[in-house]
């Protein structure tokens, strides 16, 4: 069976390690907070301003001056902490978080990450935290759908979308399969490390990318 | 010195047309929707707007966007479900837009407030947003040089100031606000209560008075 | 993940020979002397220290010098009333010293922990200690290029932290201790007092936990 | 009546305008701070983390954690704030400062300050902040006794002691004389703006850097 974005959520929680300081970026990615219990040890980072965020508030707790990345509101959990946007963010791009799940249009087998404009002729461009969240946690898990509604693969040989980060991407997180990137030699390596509901043979005619399988180490 | 203004209005008096504004804020949490509001009827324009994001619905920097003061704005994330008056704009080719990663926005203007000349920031790198800038290998990683952005003006949302100018903000409510303090030559706080000095906690003040040149309680 | 040492032995534990040692404090202020003391019994060597000052009186990093552990010394302000013990050795040239003006100091670890490459800073141009480092012209104002400072481990003495490693400095003491925690691969830090989570101000915490890997109350 | 050094201080105060925010560097400059009284509105600033920094500490109030940048202790007054020294720098390197008081070896005529280091054979190198306070405010003041012990001028035409900042100095304040300096088309005329016990006849006759009278603005 392929993944819901529940279950894919909670297939990237799985491997976020006990007592983690983690991003989750705007969009799917928060879903997997639902699957970050307090007994994951688990920090969560919000890059406007706060550690150890916690869930969406919800009635009476609404707090205008406490929201998160993607402008909800949330709660204050015991132990939060809260510092200005130059300190957030500079705990983010000195590599101090450990892990951050982002959405993406596109990751390359290199570890491109495009998902940030998709240069429609009418977009409006608004980049917000993404280029700084791409390039700043130890690992950088991307969560998304394998292919776009039209088919179209997004894990793919180079993107074609703007980048929003060169080879920063480590894992990625989809309904189909599991890939661990930047293997090989060349780094270029897409070592698939689960599949749901489908083989590694169909992915690998389905993908342009060059696969293996994870446990073929070498 | 800090000055503790009557109103609004007094607050925002003699801003120049072509300056340039910095204005606090991640949404509404920590906009100094007040002082938007007396720059509107203070009438300067031909404005460049700092801001994390470029106006949300028809109230505070939108309403000062409608009435087409604003010249360019400086921004990481300014598509939103509730920006449809920037969006107008820029459609039209009425605005410009200079489109910042949300942390070197912050760090620019932390740069600007230190003295900092310019820095080697990895954020952007082999994107579209570091096009044309200088770049420069250090220890094996690539960086990108990003320069201070410097305010005339900043407009900022805070919670609490001293009659000294001393200033704490709410939660994830700071965001932007003290590095913005920072980095203009004037620097204007909104705030919800003006105490006597002496009744902020010297260990907790987030923004010094002496980068705070008029308060008032709105 | 924050861990509560139960002793200054268990805190230190682990630092090798040839680490670079980031030591908190402006003379006694802010000194973390109980680690000192435990890193002296320890038996680390061969190390670099990044601190103010060069020790004072004949306790401390004094006493850590005195052992012959220092190979190298980077600090703004070696020579102190009572800094015979680094006078003596620097005399005898048994021990290196990098001489940085104070501002610089911090900056440059300020910079290591936010993931800045190197920066341009007004201070010390056409001075000696400037030379031999790159310049550039900015705006009409000279700069000297600086780079970061990183450390291997970080001792720092706080006030108090909470179970989470969150930490509070108390008045003057505060001075390197939150750049430093943010600068080192591992940061230890000693206070008074280990309270429970929630019992500090989140709107107060200086050094978050993500920054602290170890704490001792002493 | 040549000036005590108590008079240099009340000299160099009557220069500080109402609410200024100074830092007065340790030895002989801070003096200065006896004859700034509440009604001063002065804000001092010491580097080592503190704005709104008080007189000395006597008896029971002397605590370890409060120093100033001489490791004097100091006392809190109402409205006071603390910051670590990366902040504190910032505020400093950023123009923040109004006034800065400086001792000094030799000031040139150009306004470069040699203050940190004789080259003695025997001396150790010490800098501490005052490369960074040299460059720092938005103006700099020189306190020192116009002739060394020996007899030698410390005004003089270029400084032969290693310098600590170059063209920062704008007013010097010595037992014999006011001097005003960065005057002329040059930059290096200096101007004799009050004398005490002597003459512009005498000092011009003692002097080897360009002397005119403060009041000959040409």
């Amino acid at each position: 069976m392929t993944l819901s974005k529940d279950q894919m959520a909670a297939r990237v929680a799985r491997d976020i390690a006990h007592g983690a300081y983690v991003n989750l970026g705007i969009g799917q990615p928060t879903l997997v907070a639902d699957h970050l219990g307090a007994e994951s040890g688990v920090v969560l980072h919000t890059e406007n301003g706060m550690l150890n965020m916690g869930r969406a508030a919800v009635g009476d707790e609404v707090d205008q001056d406490l929201v998160n990345a993607g402008k909800i509101p949330v709660v204050e959990p015991p132990g939060a902490a809260y510092f200005h946007s130059a300190d957030s963010f500079a705990m983010m791009r000195g590599s101090h978080l450990d892990v951050c799940v982002l959405g993406a249009f596109q990751v390359s087998a290199a570890g491109d990450l495009a998902n940030w404009h998709t240069e429609a002729p009418d977009a409006i461009p608004a980049v917000g935290g993404a280029m700084d969240l791409a390039i700043g946690a130890k690992s950088v898990f991307v969560m998304m759908t394998l292919f776009a509604k039209d088919g179209t693969a997004k894990l793919v040989p180079e993107c074609t979308y703007p980048l929003t980060g060169v080879g920063c991407v480590s894992r990625v997180y989809t309904d189909l399969a599991v890939f661990e990137l930047g293997g090989g030699t060349d780094g270029r390596d897409v070592a698939v490390v689960e599949t749901f509901g489908t083989s590694y043979d169909e992915l690998a005619q389905r993908l342009a990318v060059p696969l293996r399988r994870a446990h073929d180490r070498g | 010195m800090t000055t503790i203004c009557d109103s609004a209005a007094a607050a925002v008096a003699g801003i120049e047309d072509g300056a340039t504004v910095l204005i606090g804020g991640f949404g509404l949490a920590g906009m100094p929707i007040r002082l938007i509001d007396a720059l509107i009827d203070q009438g300067a324009t031909d404005l460049t707007v700092v801001s994390n994001n470029a106006g949300n619905g028809d109230t505070g920097l939108a309403a000062l966007l409608a009435k087409g003061r604003v010249r360019k704005m400086i921004c990481s994330f300014p598509r939103q479900s509730d920006s449809h008056v920037f969006d107008g704009l820029y459609r039209e080719g009425r605005i410009e837009l200079e489109l910042v990663p949300q942390g070197n926005l912050a760090e620019r203007m932390r740069a600007a407030g230190a003295g900092i000349g310019a820095f080697f920031c990895p954020t952007g790198v082999g994107t579209p947003l570091a096009e044309g800038k200088e770049t420069r290998e250090i220890d094996g990683r690539t960086y990108v040089l990003e320069y201070p952005i410097k305010g005339d003006v900043a407009l900022i949302g805070g919670h609490r100031a001293d009659r000294m100018g001393n200033v704490v903000y709410r939660k994830t409510a700071r965001n932007f606000g003290p590095v913005m303090a920072t980095a203009a030559a004037t620097t204007i706080v909104q705030v919800r209560e003006v105490v006597e000095v002496g009744e902020l906690d010297p260990e907790a003040v987030v923004t010094p008075g002496i980068y705070v040149d008029r308060v008032v309680a709105v």
